[in-house]
C-alpha cells in the first residue's frame, strides 16, 4: 500500500477543486483562466499516469475511502479500465483545454469563459470518478456529475438549435440516470450492499431472479442510452453536431465511452453473480453493434454537413465496440477495449480538426469547404489523417480494434461477421474519400473565394499531433493489446480474483 | 399514432416491472436483507464510533463521505451550467420588472417571518448530526427564504445585495469546504474524505460540513431562481 | 542454402523515396529542386536495390524486424528471390519514368502534388516487394491505392473524378476481401508469414480452405484485372501517360499480380495447390480473360485504351502460368512480370511521345509517322513484335516457358490458348505498324523531328532491354538467373541450370 | 410505484409540451425515490437517530442518504432543464415540439 495509492482520490477531486474554483477565481481574467485549467488538465494527467505505472506493475490498486472497508465505505479501484480510459481522458482534455483557447473566444461571451473551463474541469474529474467507483451508486454520482456538464456544454453554442439538442440529450439522459437508479434500487434491496463485487457474491442467495433480470435489464438500457448504441443513438447527431467543436469532441470521445464502462462494469457485475447466463446480453450486444455500424456509417454517408457526419460515425465505431464485447471472445473484447482508446484519440482528432476548418470559414456544409486545402493546408492534412484512421487503414491507429474483432469473430465462430466489419471500414471510407476529395481536389463551389487563413498554433498543434498519433497508432498495437489482456480475462470470468 | 406506440411500450415495461418489483422480499419486515448486512453495522457502531446519533449524516459524511462530495459537485456544476446556459445577457430589453403585485398583508408576514425562518433553519443544520434534519434540508429552508424575501422586497435589491464577487465564492463554498475536510481526513487519520477522531474534533467537522452544505444549498437555490426570473423578464 | 542476414537496405529502399517525396511536398514549388531530388531518390533506390543482388543470387536472404505491430505479427522485411525480382524490374523503370514524366509534365498543373505521390508510390510499390508477412504487404497495397488516386484523378476533370472514384470502388473492396482472407488466415494458422514455400496446413476443413482461396485471390485479382474485375483499368486511362505507363506496366497491376504470386507459392504452398484443384479454375478464368481481353483491345481505336487492354490480356499471363504449378511455367510467370513491364512501358512511352509531338491518340491518325519519328516508332515496332512472341524477343521467352509448362503440366489446351493469343496480338499490334510505315503521311505541315531526347531516350533504353531480355536470357547478371532461384525457392527443388 | 412510473415515462414519451416532458420526469423520480425509501421501512421502525431514547428496529439510514443524494441530483437536473426551457422559449418563441420541429424540416 505505497504513497501513491492516494494518488487515486486526488485524481478525481484536483480536477474537481480546479473546476470549482475556476469561476471563482477568473470571472474577470479571462484568459488567466483557461492556463488555468490547462494546468490543471495536466496536474492531472500526472496524477493518472502515475497510478497507471503503479497499476501495471503492482495490479489493481485499490483505495478504501474515509478508511472505511469495502462493504461498509466505498472503495475506489483503479483497474485495466482506468489504466486505458483515465490516460485517455486526462490525455484528451488537456488537448482540447488546449485547442479551445480560440474556439471559446468566438463561441462564448467573455464572463462565460470561466465558466466553459469549470465545467470541462468538472467533467473530467466526473470521469476519473466514474472509471474508479466499484461502488454502484457512487458509479451513478459521478456519471451525473460529468452528464450535467455535459448537457450544459452542448448548450454553450448560442442560438435555439443548440439550446433544443442539449434539452433532447438532458431528457434521454435523465430518463436513462433513472432507469440506473432504479435498477441499484432492486440490487440494494434484495442484497443490502452497494458494493459491486459484494452484490454479485449476494445476489445469488438472494434468489429473485426476475428482480435481478428487470435490475440487469434496466442497467443495460440506462447504459446503452448513454454510449449511443444504435436504437437508443437518436439524441447525439443533434448534440454533437451543433455543439461546438472542442465539446463535441469531449462528448464523442470520451463521455460515450463511459456508457460503455458502465456496460462493462454491470457485465462483470452479473457475471459474477452467474444468476442466469449472459448469452442473451451478448447477442443483443452484437446484433445491436451490427446495425449500429451498418446504419450508422449508411447515414454518414447521406450528410452533408460535416460534423454531422462525423457523429454518425460515432455511433458506428460505437457498434464495433458493442460487437467487439458482445462477442465474448478474449480477442474480440480485447479488440474493443483497445477501440475505445482509439477510437477516443482519433474522434478527438476529427472534430478539433473540422471544427478548425468550420470555424475559420463559418461554412459547415461538406461542399462549401471545396478546395480548402490550399488556405489551410495544416488542418486539412490533420483532417486527412484522422479521416484515414477512422476508416482504419492498416498502419493507423483503427486497425487495431477492427482486426481484433474480425478475429474475435471468427473465434466465435461467427464469419459472417467479418463482412459486417470490413463493409462498416468500407462505407465509412466511402464517405471520409468524399470529404478529402472536397478538401483537395475540387475546385471551390460557385467560385467563392475563400478567405479563410490558417488555423491558430494553438489548434494547429494538438490537432496535427493527434491526426501524426493516429496514423501511426497502429504500430504500438501489440503493446496496447497485451497492456488490456489481463483486463479483457478478467472482464469475461469476472474472475473472482477480483 | 406516436401516442399509441408510447402506450403500448409503456404497458409492456410497467408489467415487466411488476414481475420484477413483486419478488422483493416484502418492505417492512424487520429481517430481511436490506436491514441485515450494511444497515445493521452502520447502526450497531452507535455513538462511540459514529460521533453522531443521526445515522444518517453519519453515513452521509462519514462512511459514504464520497457520494456526498459527488452530490454537493453535481449541485455546483448545475449552479454554473445554468449560469453558462443563460440565454445571452446584453441590456434589458423591458423597463424594469414592477414588483409582483402582492398584497401589503403578505408583504408584512413575510418581513415578520423572516428571522424566525432563518433561525429555523440554522437550527436545522447545526442540529443535524442529533436530530433529523442536516446540510440539505437546512439550505433548502434557508433558499426558500431568499426567493420570499425576493418576492416580497424585489430582486434587484437582493440581486445589490449580494456583491457579485461574494456570490460566487459562496457558490463555491460547499465543495471547498469538502475538499478541504478530505485533504484534514488524509493529514490526519491517513486516509480522503475520513473525519478526525470522536470527540470534540468530529462534531465540529461534521457542523462545518453541514454548515457549509446548507449554505452551498441556498446559494445554489437563489442562483437557480434568480437567473430563471432575470431569463423571464429580460 | 538460406542464411538470414539482418540488414538495413531493405527498410533503405522504400525510405528514400518516401523521403522524397516529403521533400517534394515541403520545397517543390520552384521546379529545380523538384527534378533534382525525384532523380536523386530514383537513382539512390536504383543503386539500393542493385547493391542486394548479388547477394540474394548467392541465396543469403536480407531480413529487417521492426518488433511487432499486433500479437504474432512483426513488421518487416525480407529480401527473397521474388521479392527481389520485382524490386529490380519496378526500380529500374521507376528511374526512366521519372526522368519521362519530368519532360511530360513539364509546364502542367499541381506538379508539387503530382510528383510527391508518384514518388511515395514507387516507394510503397518496392515496400510490398520486400514484405515479409502479409500484413506488411498489405498496409502497403492499401497506402499504393491511396497514393495513386491524386494521380489517376490528376487533371481534376469531371470523368478523371469520375474514373478516380470507380478506381477507389474496386481496389478498395478488393483490399476488404483481402483483409477479410488474412483474418481468416490468422485464425488458422497464427500468423502471416510468407518466408516459407507453404504456410496453409493440408489438414484444415476444405470449406475454409476454398474461402480463404477465394478471399486472398479475389482481393489481389482486382489489381491484377482479372476479367471480372478489371472495369477499373480502362476508365483508368484518363491518367496522364507517365502514370498510366507506371500503374499499368509497373506498380499497381504488377502489385496485383505479384500479390497473387505469394498468395499462390507462399500462403498456399505448390503441393497443396496441386491436390485441391482450384488453381485449375483460375487458370480457365485467366485463359478467358487473356482471349476476350484480345478481342476487346481489337475493337479499341484509342492507342492508350488499347495497351490498357492489352494490359489485363498480358496480366492473365502471369496467373495462368502461376495456375499451371509447374517449375517451366512458374518460371515463365515471373520472367512475364519483366518482359510484359519493359515491352508495355514502352509502347506507352510511345503513345505519349506521339500525343505531346503530333497531338495524335488514335490508332487510325498513325498513317506516316514512320517517317515523322523513326526511332520512336523503331522502338514501338520492338516492343509490339515481342508481345506477338516474335523469337528472339523478350515475349517468345513467356511464350516459350509458358507452353513447355504446360505440357509439363499435362494441359495442352493451353498451348493452343498461347497460340491463339499470340495470333490475336498480331492482329492487333500490325495495324499499327503498318500505319506508321507503309502509309504515306496525310499530314505535310509535320516535319521530321524526333520527340525531345527526355522523352526519346527512356523509350530506346526500354526497348533495348526488351532485345537484351530476349536474347541474353541466360546470361549471368541477367534478371532470368533470379527467377529461377525464386522458382527453385516456391518448388523447394534445385534446377538443373548452371 | 411501479405505476407511477410508468406514468411519468408516458408523459415523458408523447406530451407535445417541454414542460411537461419535465414534470413527467420529476414524477418518474419520484417514483423512484419511494421505491427506495419504502425498501428501507420497517414496520413500526422508529428513524435511526441513536442516543434519543428510540429503540429498535431502527428503519434503514442507508436508503435515507441514497434518497438525500437522488433527489438532489434529480433538483439539479430540473433546474438546467427549466432554464434551457425559458432559453428555448425566448429563441424560438414557443415550447410546443411540434411547432418547435417544423422550422427545421
Amino acid at each position: 500500500m505505497s504513497a501513491a495509492v492516494h494518488l487515486l482520490p486526488l485524481s478525481v477531486v484536483l480536477p474537481i477543486t480546479a473546476g470549482v474554483l475556476a469561476p471563482a477565481l477568473f470571472h474577470r481574467r479571462h484568459n488567466a483562466c483557461s492556463w488555468w485549467a490547462i494546468t490543471a488538465a495536466a496536474l492531472t494527467l500526472a496524477t493518472t499516469l502515475t497510478l497507471v505505472s503503479e497499476a501495471l506493475d503492482g495490479g489493481l490498486v485499490r483505495y478504501p475511502v474515509g478508511g472505511w472497508p469495502a462493504p461498509y465505505g466505498i472503495e475506489l479501484v483503479f483497474d485495466g479500465l482506468g489504466i486505458l480510459m483515465g490516460s485517455a481522458a486526462g490525455l484528451l482534455t488537456l488537448l482540447i483545454l488546449i485547442a479551445s483557447r480560440a474556439f471559446v473566444q468566438t463561441e462564448a461571451t467573455p464572463q462565460r469563459h470561466s465558466l466553459f473551463h469549470g465545467l470541462v474541469l468538472i467533467n473530467l474529474g466526473g470521469m476519473n470518478g466514474f472509471l474508479a467507483a466499484s461502488d454502484l451508486f457512487n458509479l451513478f454520482v459521478f456519471m451525473e456529475v460529468f452528464s450535467i456538464s455535459a448537457y450544459a456544454l452542448v448548450a454553450l453554442a448560442r442560438g435555439p438549435v443548440a439550446a433544443l439538442a442539449a434539452l433532447k440529450y438532458l431528457i434521454v439522459g435523465a430518463v436513462s440516470s433513472m432507469l440506473v437508479l432504479l435498477a441499484i434500487a432492486l440490487l440494494h434491496a434484495q442484497t443490502g450492499s452497494l458494493n459491486m463485487s459484494d452484490i454479485g457474491d449476494r445476489l445469488a442467495a438472494a434468489q429473485a431472479p426476475a428482480a435481478a433480470g428487470l435490475a440487469l435489464g434496466c442497467l443495460v438500457v440506462g447504459f446503452l442510452v448513454k454510449a449511443a448504441v444504435f436504437p437508443l443513438h437518436f439524441w447525439l447527431p443533434d448534440a454533437h453536431a451543433s455543439a461546438p467543436s472542442p465539446v463535441s469532441a469531449l462528448l464523442s470521445g470520451l463521455v460515450v465511452k463511459m456508457g460503455i464502462v458502465g456496460l462493462i462494469r454491470t457485465r462483470m457485475l452479473f457475471a459474477e453473480a452467474d444468476i442466469f447466463s449472459l448469452v442473451a446480453l451478448d447477442l443483443l450486444l452484437v446484433w445491436l453493434g451490427v446495425a449500429a455500424i451498418v446504419i450508422g456509417a449508411v447515414l454518414a454517408m447521406i450528410q452533408r454537413e460535416l460534423k454531422l457526419m462525423l457523429a454518425y460515425s460515432t455511433v458506428t465505431n460505437m457498434g464495433y465496440i458493442a460487437l467487439g464485447l458482445g462477442l465474448a471472445t478474449p480477442a474480440a473484447v480485447g479488440g474493443a477495449l483497445a477501440h475505445m482508446g482509439f477510437h477516443a484519440l482519433i474522434k478527438t482528432g476529427l472534430f478539433l480538426s473540422a471544427g478548425a476548418l468550420v470555424l475559420s470559414t463559418g461554412l459547415s456544409r461538406i461542399d462549401d469547404l471545396r478546395g480548402l486545402a490550399q488556405r489551410m493546408p495544416v488542418s486539412s492534412a490533420a483532417l486527412t489523417l484522422a479521416l484515414l484512421a477512422v476508416a482504419g487503414l492498416p498502419p493507423t491507429a483503427g486497425f487495431v480494434g477492427k482486426w481484433q474483432i474480425a478475429l474475435g469473430a471468427l473465434e466465435a465462430g461467427q464469419p459472417w461477421l467479418i463482412a459486417v466489419v470490413m463493409s462498416g471500414a468500407l462505407l465509412t471510407l466511402a464517405w471520409a474519400i468524399r470529404i478529402i476529395n472536397s478538401l483537395y481536389f475540387l475546385p471551390p463551389a460557385r467560385g467563392q473565394v475563400l478567405t479563410a487563413d490558417e488555423a491558430p498554433l494553438s489548434i494547429r498543434a494538438p490537432i496535427l499531433m493527434l491526426g501524426l498519433v493516429a496514423m501511426v497508432g497502429g504500430l504500438a498495437g501489440a503493446m496496447v493489446l497485451e497492456w488490456i489482456e489481463p483486463l479483457s480475462f478478467r472482464i469475461l470470468e469476472a474472475g473472482h480474483g477480483h | 399514432m406516436r401516442s399509441a406506440l408510447a402506450l403500448v411500450l409503456v404497458v409492456v415495461l410497467a408489467a415487466l416491472m411488476m414481475a420484477g418489483v413483486s419478488q422483493l422480499p416484502p418492505p417492512g419486515e424487520a429481517d430481511q436483507a436490506v436491514h441485515r448486512h450494511v444497515a445493521a453495522n452502520y447502526l450497531a457502531d452507535g455513538v462511540e464510533e459514529g460521533g453522531t446519533g443521526n445515522r444518517v449524516t453519519a453515513v452521509l459524511l462519514d462512511y459514504r463521505a464520497l457520494d456526498t462530495y459527488g452530490e454537493v459537485v453535481v449541485i455546483f456544476a448545475a449552479l454554473i451550467a445554468v449560469l453558462l446556459v443563460r440565454s445571452a445577457g446584453g441590456p434589458r430589453t423591458q423597463p424594469p420588472p414592477r414588483r409582483v403585485p402582492v398584497s401589503p398583508v403578505v408583504d408584512q408576514v413575510i418581513r415578520l417571518m423572516t428571522p424566525f425562518i432563518a433561525l429555523f433553519a440554522l437550527f436545522m443544520i447545526i442540529e443535524g448530526h442529533v436530530l433529523p434534519g442536516g446540510g440539505f434540508q437546512g439550505g433548502v429552508v434557508l433558499g426558500a427564504l431568499m426567493i420570499l424575501l425576493s418576492l416580497a422586497l424585489g430582486p434587484d435589491r437582493l440581486r445589490g445585495a449580494l456583491h457579485t464577487g461574494a456570490l460566487f465564492w459562496l457558490r463555491a463554498v460547499a465543495p471547498l469546504a469538502f475538499t478541504v475536510s478530505a485533504l484534514a481526513g488524509l493529514g490526519l487519520v491517513g486516509w480522503w474524505f475520513a473525519l478526525p477522531e470522536p470527540g470534540w474534533m468530529r462534531e465540529f467537522a461534521l457542523v462545518l460540513l453541514e454548515l457549509a452544505i446548507g449554505f452551498g444549498g441556498a446559494a445554489a437555490l437563489t442562483g437557480f431562481f434568480l437567473s430563471l426570473e432575470e431569463d423571464i423578464h429580460r | 542454402m538460406v542464411t538470414e542476414l539482418f540488414d538495413l537496405r531493405p527498410v533503405l529502399a522504400p525510405l528514400v523515396s518516401a523521403l522524397c517525396a516529403l521533400g517534394i511536398v515541403l520545397l517543390g514549388h520552384h521546379e529545380r529542386w523538384r527534378i533534382a531530388l525525384s532523380l536523386a531518390a530514383a537513382v539512390v533506390k536504383f543503386a539500393l536495390v542493385w547493391s542486394m543482388l548479388p547477394a540474394t543470387l548467392s541465396g543469403t536472404v536480407f531480413v529487417f524486424n521492426a518488433g511487432e505491430i499486433l500479437p504474432g505479427l512483426p513488421f518487416a522485411f525480407r529480401v527473397d528471390a521474388l521479392g527481389m525480382f520485382f524490386a529490380l524490374v519496378s526500380s529500374t523503370l521507376w528511374v526512366l519514368t521519372t526522368i519521362y514524366a519530368i519532360a511530360y509534365m513539364r509546364g502542367s498543373h499541381a506538379l508539387r502534388r503530382f510528383f510527391g505521390f508518384f514518388a511515395l508510390c514507387i516507394s510503397t510499390t518496392v515496400a510490398i516487394a520486400f514484405a515479409e508477412n502479409l500484413l506488411t504487404l498489405f498496409i502497403f497495397y492499401e497506402l499504393l491505392t491511396l497514393c495513386t488516386y491524386p494521380l489517376v484523378i490528376h487533371s481534376g476533370t469531371l470523368k478523371a473524378r469520375r474514373a478516380g472514384r470507380r478506381y477507389l470502388a474496386y481496389t478498395l473492396s478488393g483490399g476488404a476481401a483481402l483483409l477479410a482472407g488474412m483474418a481468416l488466415l490468422y485464425h488458422l494458422t497464427g500468423s502471416l508469414s510468407l518466408s516459407q514455400p507453404g504456410l496453409v496446413d493440408p489438414a484444415t476443413p476444405p470449406k475454409t480452405l476454398l474461402i480463404l482461396f477465394v478471399l486472398l485471390i479475389g482481393g489481389f485479382a482486382v489489381k491484377a484485372a482479372v476479367m471480372p474485375l478489371h472495369a477499373w483499368l480502362p476508365s483508368a486511362m484518363v491518367a496522364p501517360t507517365p502514370v498510366s505507363a507506371l500503374l499499368h506496366a509497373v506498380a499497381v497491376v504488377k502489385a496485383g499480380s505479384f500479390g497473387l504470386l505469394r498468395v499462390i507459392y507462399n500462403v498456399f504452398g505448390v503441393n497443396l495447390l496441386a491436390s485441391l484443384g482450384y488453381t485449375a479454375v483460375l487458370a480457365v478464368i485467366a485463359a478467358l480473360t487473356i482471349i476476350v481481353a484480345s478481342l476487346m483491345a481489337l475493337r479499341q481505336d484509342v492507342i492508350k485504351l488499347r495497351l490498357a487492354w492489352s494490359t489485363i490480356s498480358q496480366l492473365s499471363y502471369i496467373v495462368l502460368a502461376a495456375c499451371l504449378l509447374t517449375p517451366l511455367a512458374a518460371l515463365a510467370a515471373v520472367i512475364h512480370i519483366a518482359n510484359q513491364a519493359f515491352a508495355k512501358i514502352t509502347l506507352f512511352f510511345v503513345a505519349g511521345a506521339i500525343e505531346k509531338r503530333t497531338g495524335k491518340t488514335r490508332v487510325s491518325e498513325l498513317d506516316g509517322l514512320g517517317q515523322i519519328m523513326p526511332w520512336t516508332m523503331g522502338a514501338c515496332t520492338i516492343a509490339c513484335l515481342s508481345f506477338m512472341g516474335v523469337p528472339l524477343l523478350a515475349g517468345f521467352i513467356t511464350k516459350w516457358y509458358l507452353s513447355a509448362g504446360a505440357l509439363a503440366a499435362g494441359m495442352p489446351i493451353y498451348v493452343a490458348v498461347m497460340m491463339l493469343s499470340a495470333l490475336l496480338n498480331a492482329t492487333y499490334w500490325l495495324p499499327i505498324i503498318y500505319r506508321a510505315y507503309f502509309k504515306p503521311c496525310p499530314d505535310p505541315s509535320l516535319s521530321r523531328e524526333e520527340p525531345e531526347i527526355l522523352l526519346l531516350g527512356p523509350i530506346l533504353a526500354c526497348a533495348a532491354y526488351v532485345v537484351l531480355l530476349g536474347i541474353g536470357a541466360q546470361a549471368p547478371a541477367m534478371p532470368f538467373a533470379l527467377a529461377e532461384s525464386a522458382v527453385n525457392f516456391a518448388f523447394g527443388l534445385e534446377l538443373s541450370r548452371p | 410505484m411501479v405505476v407511477l412510473f410508468a406514468v411519468g415515462l408516458y408523459i415523458v414519451l408523447t406530451s407535445q409540451n417541454l414542460l411537461k416532458k419535465i414534470i413527467g420526469l420529476n414524477i418518474m423520480e419520484t417514483s423512484v425515490f419511494g421505491l427506495i425509501v419504502t425498501s428501507g421501512m420497517v414496520d413500526g421502525g422508529s428513524p435511526p437517530l441513536l442516543g434519543r431514547g428510540l429503540e429498535a428496529p431502527y428503519a434503514s439510514p442507508v436508503t435515507h442518504a441514497l434518497v438525500l443524494t437522488g433527489i438532489v441530483v434529480a433538483l439539479s437536473v430540473t433546474a438546467l432543464a427549466l432554464v434551457l426551457i425559458v432559453r428555448v422559449k425566448r429563441e424560438c418563441g414557443s415550447i410546443e415540439l411540434d411547432e418547435l420541429l417544423e422550422p427545421e424540416e
